[in-house]
């Protein structure tokens, strides 16, 4: 085949585009980290966004001790429990927005065109996702949870088992926002679909932040956590890659 | 002229109940542009997006240099520029953030080559404004710099001269024009004609259903 | 039979079970009959549509 | 190694034909079997020692429970096929698996329940089998919610493929967990009754139930299968040819 000539527009990209091999100029680690500073910097051009799921949050804990009771002795037997719903809860809100301006202004077909490996590039997506819901969520724990009684040796314990949890909830959520793309009004089928993957996170991560309130060493299910969100990391972007392809079908 | 690089066998396409596309077949030379011409819904839009890999067709065969494009889909779209109606900007982003990340993914460019484009689709002086702001034509403007950044031997145009002033269609027609020159290919959908000499123009006229 | 019927006490729990595992085998069966029924109806209609056309 | 018989079954006319063929043939054993074994368990089989009576159940609890799980690893095997491949036929089938496999869902937590009753004390006990099937439930929901969401029935048929194989790589992560999470909140209610020891003959007619429901699961696919392949296919002449018109 003949090498096919391109002429440089700007003197400083003199890069030659062959058919063969056009896309050697980026690297897939440098067309992620694009991905990555994109949705960061948009993110940040709309901060009232950003702040959305927090509020949900620290409002959802707040119902615990209206509903309850508000004497911490009652109130710490279900703090680990409450903190972990409201996480899952809160994160579930921000998933709608994960993809959805992405499939709506066409960015997401360019990245499946960009001849980059789409599953690295949902892999970044859903990286900032996590820097800008997760880990906040994890951050703003501890006010939560002293608020619900707990002790502060606990909070350590409390924010690793949400840092570790949160990447697993953002991953299966990944799925789920891919799966319903392009599906008006999706968010009753986002819950439908990501809250049952979602238990064993629940589960373990809940079981973590309980021993840490009850000042028991919370190595076991922190490692489960960790299994959990490493299985995440290997399958969830493959499955939204894919799910993304068909949603542009 | 050297032998089809993009061809296309007998493209089968249904969408639900539609029967889209029955049995296009086309083939793409270098330094050739194919106009895909038809009424609305005529199946333009669905044979772009065939042709670029984002619609499996249901049967027929579509290959590139001669290899089934499937065997190397990231490889054959890395090779290729698809722009729709709307030229894919994100609204809070400014047309040359816009720009920078949408070529960045696909290849290194500089700042002066970015700033070169701009200047050539007359966008120098509102490149930094939000592409909320921006006029549809303007934003076309934005994809036409793209166009001219990515280097890349394919072009699938879909309506490229709509939104577009006189000066701005014979922008796009000077663009193709460079593409052919280079030895490149464009695979242009409009129902108007092409800005552009007849002589490297073939036709593909797609029928409704 | 009387005994059979009180299953030691348990008639409460043993028939609704059994029933209702019956039920849903006997609406499976008949709910899959008339899915086929219905497309083999849908696909003349489609047939008979097609063929007027060309 | 020769793959013209994956192909042929790939082929709807194919498909069609022989799934057409080959239902009676599951049909009329598993009503046979299913038959013999409520026989053999209703009225051959001696009362348990400590369940008396009530363990008879098993012999409905069990195949439902049974057939919640096979039916949705088989649905997952089939849209995995269909992603793979490209296989038409396949997505049918996986198509076809889900409200079979959601319906005896709810006939084992149903039972599951009347089972419950009287071994725990309670109609609902935060069982591990019990909580798993429960969000079984949910999975096979969620895949028919989503295949109903979508309006391009090829999209949706590739969405819900995926949802499939994602869901059965994590049913046995939900089924581990839930079991881990019942370990440690030992429930405050024991049962009162050890499980049953299965003397022969009790054990056969549960294994005869289960293999008559499996039989019966496949015979319901079938014709499930032919009504998702009709509605697949676009004015083919084989359609003409098989239905006469």
């Amino acid at each position: 085949m003949p090498e096919l000539q391109h002429a440089a527009l700007g003197a400083p990209d003199a890069a030659v585009a062959g058919s063969a091999a056009p896309r050697a100029a980026v690297t897939l680690l440098a067309a992620a980290r694009l991905v990555l500073q994109r949705d960061l910097t948009l993110a940040f051009r709309r901060r009232a966004q950003l702040v959305q799921p927090l509020a949900f949050f620290v409002i959802v804990t707040m119902l615990f001790p209206l509903a309850i009771s508000p004497e911490l002795a009652r109130l710490r037997e279900v703090a680990a429990g409450v903190l972990w719903v409201a996480a899952l809860l809160a994160s579930l809100l921000a998933l709608e927005f994960l993809f959805r301006d992405d499939a709506h202004d066409g960015t997401l077909e360019q990245y499946v065109l960009s001849g980059q490996p789409l599953t690295a590039l949902m892999f970044a997506k859903t990286a900032a996702h996590w820097l800008l819901t997760g880990l906040p969520l994890a951050v703003m724990a501890p006010l939560a949870a002293l608020s619900l009684g707990a002790p502060p040796a606990a909070l350590p314990g409390i924010v690793v088992s949400l840092v570790i949890g949160t990447i697993a909830l953002s991953l299966i959520g990944s799925i789920g926002a891919a799966l319903t793309l392009g599906i008006r009004r999706s968010g009753v089928l986002l819950a439908l679909l990501t809250l049952p993957l979602s238990l064993p996170v629940l589960i373990f991560g809940a079981r973590a932040s309980e021993l840490a309130i009850l000042g028991d060493p919370i190595v076991a299910p922190l490692e489960l956590l960790g299994a959990l969100a490493v299985l995440g990391i290997t399958l969830a972007p493959l499955a939204s890659a894919a799910a993304v392809r068909i949603s542009l079908e | 002229m050297s032998d089809p690089c993009l061809q296309a066998e007998n493209l089968h396409l249904w969408r639900g109940e539609r029967h889209v596309l029955r049995g296009v077949s086309f083939a793409l030379s270098r330094g050739v542009c194919l106009h895909v011409a038809g009424a609305n819904g005529a199946g333009k839009t669905s044979l772009l997006r065939t042709a670029c890999g984002l619609l499996p067709a249901e049967s027929g065969r579509l290959s590139w240099d001669g290899r089934d494009v499937q065997e190397d889909l990231a490889g054959f779209q890395g090779a290729l520029i698809y722009i729709g109606h709307e030229p894919p900007l994100k609204a809070d982003l400014s047309a040359l953030e816009n720009l920078r990340y949408w070529i960045g993914m696909r290849r290194r460019v500089s700042p002066a080559a970015l700033a070169s484009a701009l200047q050539r689709v007359s966008a120098a002086a509102w490149s930094e404004r939000p592409a909320r702001t921006l006029s549809a034509g303007q934003k076309r403007r934005v994809a036409l710099a793209a166009l001219s950044l990515a280097l890349v031997p394919l072009w699938l145009l879909d309506e490229p001269t709509t939104n577009l002033d006189g000066e701005g269609q014979q922008l796009v027609g000077a663009l193709i024009e460079e593409q052919l020159a280079r030895g490149g290919m464009v695979l242009a959908a409009t129902h108007q004609e092409l800005p552009l000499a007849p002589a490297r123009v073939r036709r593909l006229e797609l029928r409704l259903a | 039979m009387r005994e059979f019927l009180d299953m030691g006490g348990y008639a409460a729990f043993v028939w609704p079970a059994y029933a209702v595992t019956l039920a849903v085998v006997v609406a499976n069966i008949v709910w899959a009959r008339r899915l086929l029924r219905q497309a083999q109806a849908a696909a003349r209609r489609r047939m008979a549509a097609a063929g007027a056309q060309p | 190694m020769n793959w013209t018989w994956f192909h042929r079954l790939g082929s709807p006319p194919h498909a069609y034909r022989l799934a057409q063929r080959l239902t009676p043939w599951f049909a009329w054993p598993a009503a046979i079997l299913c038959l013999l074994a409520l026989y053999g368990g209703l009225v051959l089989a001696p009362p348990d020692y400590q369940q008396g009576e009530g363990f008879r159940m098993i012999y409905v609890h069990a195949p439902t429970a049974w057939m919640s799980l096979m039916v949705y690893t088989t649905m997952a095997l089939a849209a995995a096929v269909a992603l793979i491949w490209r296989i038409k036929v396949a997505h049918a089938a996986a198509a076809a698996c889900a409200p079979i496999g959601a319906s005896f869902t709810f006939a084992a937590l149903v039972t599951g329940s009347l089972y419950g009753e009287p071994m725990w004390g309670t109609w609902w006990e935060w069982d591990p089998r019990l909580t798993s099937e429960l969000i079984l439930l949910f999975l096979y929901l969620g895949y028919m919610g989503l295949r109903a969401a979508i309006e391009d029935p090829q999209r949706a048929d590739r969405t819900s493929a995926v949802l499939a194989v994602v869901g059965v790589v994590n049913v046995p992560i939900i089924h581990y967990s839930v079991s881990w999470w019942n370990s440690l909140h030992q429930a405050p209610t024991v049962m009162r009754f050890g499980k049953p020891h299965m003397s022969p003959a009790m054990l056969w007619p549960l294994l005869v139930m289960l293999i008559g429901f499996t039989l019966l699961f496949a015979a319901l696919l079938l014709v499930r299968l032919r009504a998702e392949i009709l509605a697949r296919e676009r004015n083919a002449a084989w359609i003409r040819e098989e239905l006469g018109a």
